[in-house]
């Protein structure tokens, strides 16, 4: 294992106490716990925003913490739901007085534990409610699963119940917003390296050299299909593809596109990709109103990307295009 | 008949082997889920063993609060609720009792289990901890109702929970992170029914000593 | 090699498609040339600051085209300095009238071929001047020498000199003030694995499991020493105790301070760095005024980063602060 | 003596043997530069050679001004200005000439070198392509001026490239991306004083074949 650490059981912690050194003006630690807040936090007369999952999925999801974007975000250990602890106190620390969401990706252990959370909120007459983000395609959303992850299309969420939130909206309309971004998302993703843990020490699969692995999750799970490799029209083709079919894009519709690197993977080859992407989309006469690109949700250092595309609305246009300030997410 | 000090214990012991187990347990996840269950039960026991102390002198009740919730607030995951809200079901049974008698284990076990289901909304079958647990727990009443002591109902379990373990290995996950796999998770066996397992045969190595 | 792409000969081509692609409302190709330039370009009243040199280091330069950085970029083939008629072209595409500053990395190649384009400028009558950044202090700085190589403290020159040719600084004062930088920005880098250019398919050098290489260049050269791998502290340590000796920083010194991951790198590992960078600098009584961090200079995929520091006077403060809008460095 | 034409040869024969030599350049590259260095100068007079067909009728000035532009304007790095410095002053000396005698192809060498230095910066001993250049061309004048043919010129040139190239393993350099390892890069030879031995010897082989 080659990474740029001390001790692999403190990586969370350092990197948290990182983070608030580099933006001291956009977040602060509360104290003892795993939660970073807005630095100038609670925000009075907004509904506060909320997400969080295992680390290593830097800059999610504490860099999206800022104005127009999230109040706070809880850090798990790698790849590890936080403990309902944890979740606890980043509602706390957010809340304001008019409610509280918790956008929450679709794992079984995010799931639970950000429910115990909010359990424990209610408890403590803190409004809490939740959006499940599962806009990960690779996955079949049957009934007699989990349905699908929660993937990169989260960062849509977070953009544009953000700036619903900051807009003042009500809790019930953040929340009626945000589950209409989740059913307007869909992302695909597909990865050349696969990453390692820091207390594992090793990496979580094994790819050879002339191959790849489509369709895999954010934590290095293994993914839908492995194949050889193949040039970035191809494999760009076939996350699209499967997106499109799922959304059932028609002509003349609007999307955002978002080309999220994993985190090993260079700017360059995202926008290759990109270049794909988009050729694809005008050949079907659809209309990319914005699009997005970089490393968004990342699986430490693995070496691949995920293409998502959103539908957009008047409503979802506005609200995407709304000023936001954060670390990693920056709008006029 | 169980005391507060044998379960004191028993989960010293659970402690111990956990750890023993970590990486094993992390390599079983690794095949079909995230490879982080072996760390994430670990750092739950290690808290929980450091609690032990205080808690010592407690009845079961207590003992089995404070266990929950401190897997509840360190383990985090999928396994973190699940064992968290297991224990906190079963201490609720048992609430200020220092002595527990074979109905009170019986009990225990059926609102653990309960819990377990309550807050995962899994059933039998999908490739998870209940894949050991409730055989092991069908197995207990089966040996209580038909006159076994209960370290003999334990031998039992052990050996039930461990089928369970390989009955894992045959079918598809449709619950946690393996279900993502399809039928690519056939094959492999369940990391969380694999430390349900161990903690069963723990408890009964121990009340078997 | 295992990389997103199509035909390695075309990734710059397709590369910068894709950012136009991206960024329609930042930049706009010169037809036929390797060249971006603002999309509102050329802009009037204002001196053009203009950059580039080899691909591979994205998102330099393209990605810091836009409002108060650079007027344009160009792109050589991997890691290989532009020609002078691509350059020529750059030049023209964002002269207003006002003057060109062209912001060189030490490379022998980049100096030659940017000094070739100024030439061919100058015979056209367009007034061009230079400023040539050599930052690493990995490189010894003799007369013998080339010199020190242009690596990531470039960033503060665009961001600075930008900010100086956006609030309308004539030719002269852009050049002063870019001088001022280029004295006073030290960076040193250190990498954990090698990159592959897309051409040659075969990485520059090759690390064994527990070894990294300290001191490189950002074209996967060979660094000064290679070692065993080190914490976080400790490499954090010698990259800032040789920038700092060389920088002869005092207590009470303001400097800004610039963590760069080279593109293999997940943020964890640089915000775990940045964690020691600020341990190691409120130790000697040194201020940070503001924190960059993230990819802003890299070499392909390669997992390492480098620190810069740069020492500030009232006037860069000012300047570093200003506003700038790009795709890959947006302030408010 | 040297016509239009067997110039046209001696560009197309260089072309073939870049190609030939392109990973090798590279490889040389790679040890102590970028490894780059066999693409661009292919890339270079892959272009070179796309454009002789147009000059081929041309004068000698014509022809190397027209390789000149385009190798600078393809091949980028440090390669390109240098090697296209060095083709545009040769071909100011010879402009208008369809016939090259003795002492124009000397001043022709002379002026490519003093182009070459006067972009570079560099002199003799740096370990760049002048260490090969330059013994070269020394060698030439002095083979012509104890009445050497130019054929048997060009046979002690390549000889003296190739010891140039061997001399540039011997040293430290001092100029070119290879500067920036210090000593760390003796032991290696240069890459571009390879490339120029290469061009010296194709020269030599097509005017001796
Ligand atoms: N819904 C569920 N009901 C019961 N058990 C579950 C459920 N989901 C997951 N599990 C169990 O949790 C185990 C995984 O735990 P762990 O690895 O700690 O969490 P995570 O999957 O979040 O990494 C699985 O092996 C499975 O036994
Ligand atoms: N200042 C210089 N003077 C003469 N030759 C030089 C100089 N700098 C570099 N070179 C030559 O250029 C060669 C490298 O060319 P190339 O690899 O194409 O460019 P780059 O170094 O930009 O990648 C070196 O091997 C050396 O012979
Ligand atoms: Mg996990
Ligand atoms: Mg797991
Ligand atoms: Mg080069
Ligand atoms: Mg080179």
């Amino acid at each position: 294992m080659k990474k740029i650490i001390n001790n692999p059981e403190n990586v969370v912690n350092e990197m948290l106490e990182g983070i608030v050194k580099a933006h001291p003006e956009y977040v602060k630690r509360v104290e003892g716990f795993d939660v970073l807040v807005r630095a100038e936090g609670p925000v009075k007369g907004k509904v506060a925003l909320i997400s969080g999952g295992g680390s290593g999925h830097e800059p999610s999801h504490a860099g999206f913490v800022g104005k127009g974007m999230l109040d706070a975000a809880v850090a798990g250990e790698v790849f590890t739901s936080p403990t309902p602890t944890q979740v606890f106190e980043g509602i706390k620390a957010a809340d304001s007085g008019k409610g509280v969401l918790m956008v929450v990706k679709n794992y079984t252990g995010d799931i639970m534990n950000f429910e115990m959370a909010a359990e424990l909120a209610d408890a403590e007459g803190i409004k809490v409610d939740s959006i499940i983000v599962n806009d990960d395609v690779a996955v079949e959303d049957s009934t007699w699963t989990t349905g699908r992850r929660g993937v990169a299309g989260t960062i849509f969420v977070h953009k544009i119940a953000g700036a619903a939130a900051e807009k003042g909206l009500s809790l019930q309309e953040v929340k009626r917003i945000s589950e209409k971004v989740v059913k307007s998302v869909r992302t695909m993703g597909m990865s050349l390296t696969s990453c390692t843990v820091p207390a594992a020490g090793q990496p979580g699969f094994v790819l050879a050299d002339d191959e790849m692995e489509v369709g895999l999750g954010i934590h290095g799970e293994p993914g839908t299909h492995r194949t050889k490799i193949k040039s970035a029209l191809e494999i760009t083709k076939e996350l699209m593809d499967k997106i499109s079919a799922d959304i059932n894009l028609k002509e003349k519709d609007e999307v955002a596109v978002l080309i999220n690197g994993l985190g090993g993977t260079p700017l360059m080859e995202l926008y290759i990709a990109n270049n794909e992407a988009d050729k694809l989309l005008k050949e079907r006469g659809i209309i990319t109103h914005k699009t997005i690109i970089g490393n968004y949700m990342t699986a430490l250092e693995m070496a691949g990307y995920s293409i998502s595309l959103l539908l957009l609305d008047a409503e979802l246009k506005e609200l995407l295009d709304y000023k936001a300030d954060t670390p990693a997410f920056k709008q006029a | 008949m169980l005391t507060s000090d044998l379960l004191i214990e028993i989960l010293k012991n659970i402690t111990k082997v956990i750890e023993t187990n970590k990486q094993y347990l992390c390599d079983i996840d690794a095949a079909i889920g995230d490879g982080d269950h072996g760390f994430n039960m670990n750092k739950g026991f290690k808290a929980v063993a450091e609690k032990l102390d205080v808690v010592k002198d407690s009845d079961c009740g207590t003992i089995l609060k404070t266990t929950a919730m401190t897997l509840i607030s360190t383990v985090g995951g999928a396994a973190g609720p699940l064992y968290g809200t297991a224990f906190l079901k079963a201490a609720k049974v048992v609430d200020g009792k220092k002595d527990l008698d074979n109905e009170d284990i019986v009990k225990m076990f059926d609102e653990g289990i309960k819990g377990v289901i309550m807050r995962g909304k899994a059933e039998q079958g999908e490739k998870t901890m209940l894949d050991a647990l409730i055989p092991a727990f069908e197995e207990i009443k089966r040996a209580l109702d038909s006159g076994s002591s209960s370290p003999e109902a334990f031998i039992r379990a052990t050996k039930a929970a461990h089928d369970g373990v390989e009955y894992t290995k045959t079918i598809r996950a449709t619950k946690g992170r393996a279900s993502y796999l399809g039928d690519r998770s056939i094959g492999h066996q369940d990391a969380g029914a694999t430390s349900s397992y161990l903690i069963i045969k723990t408890i009964s190595d121990t009340i078997n000593k």
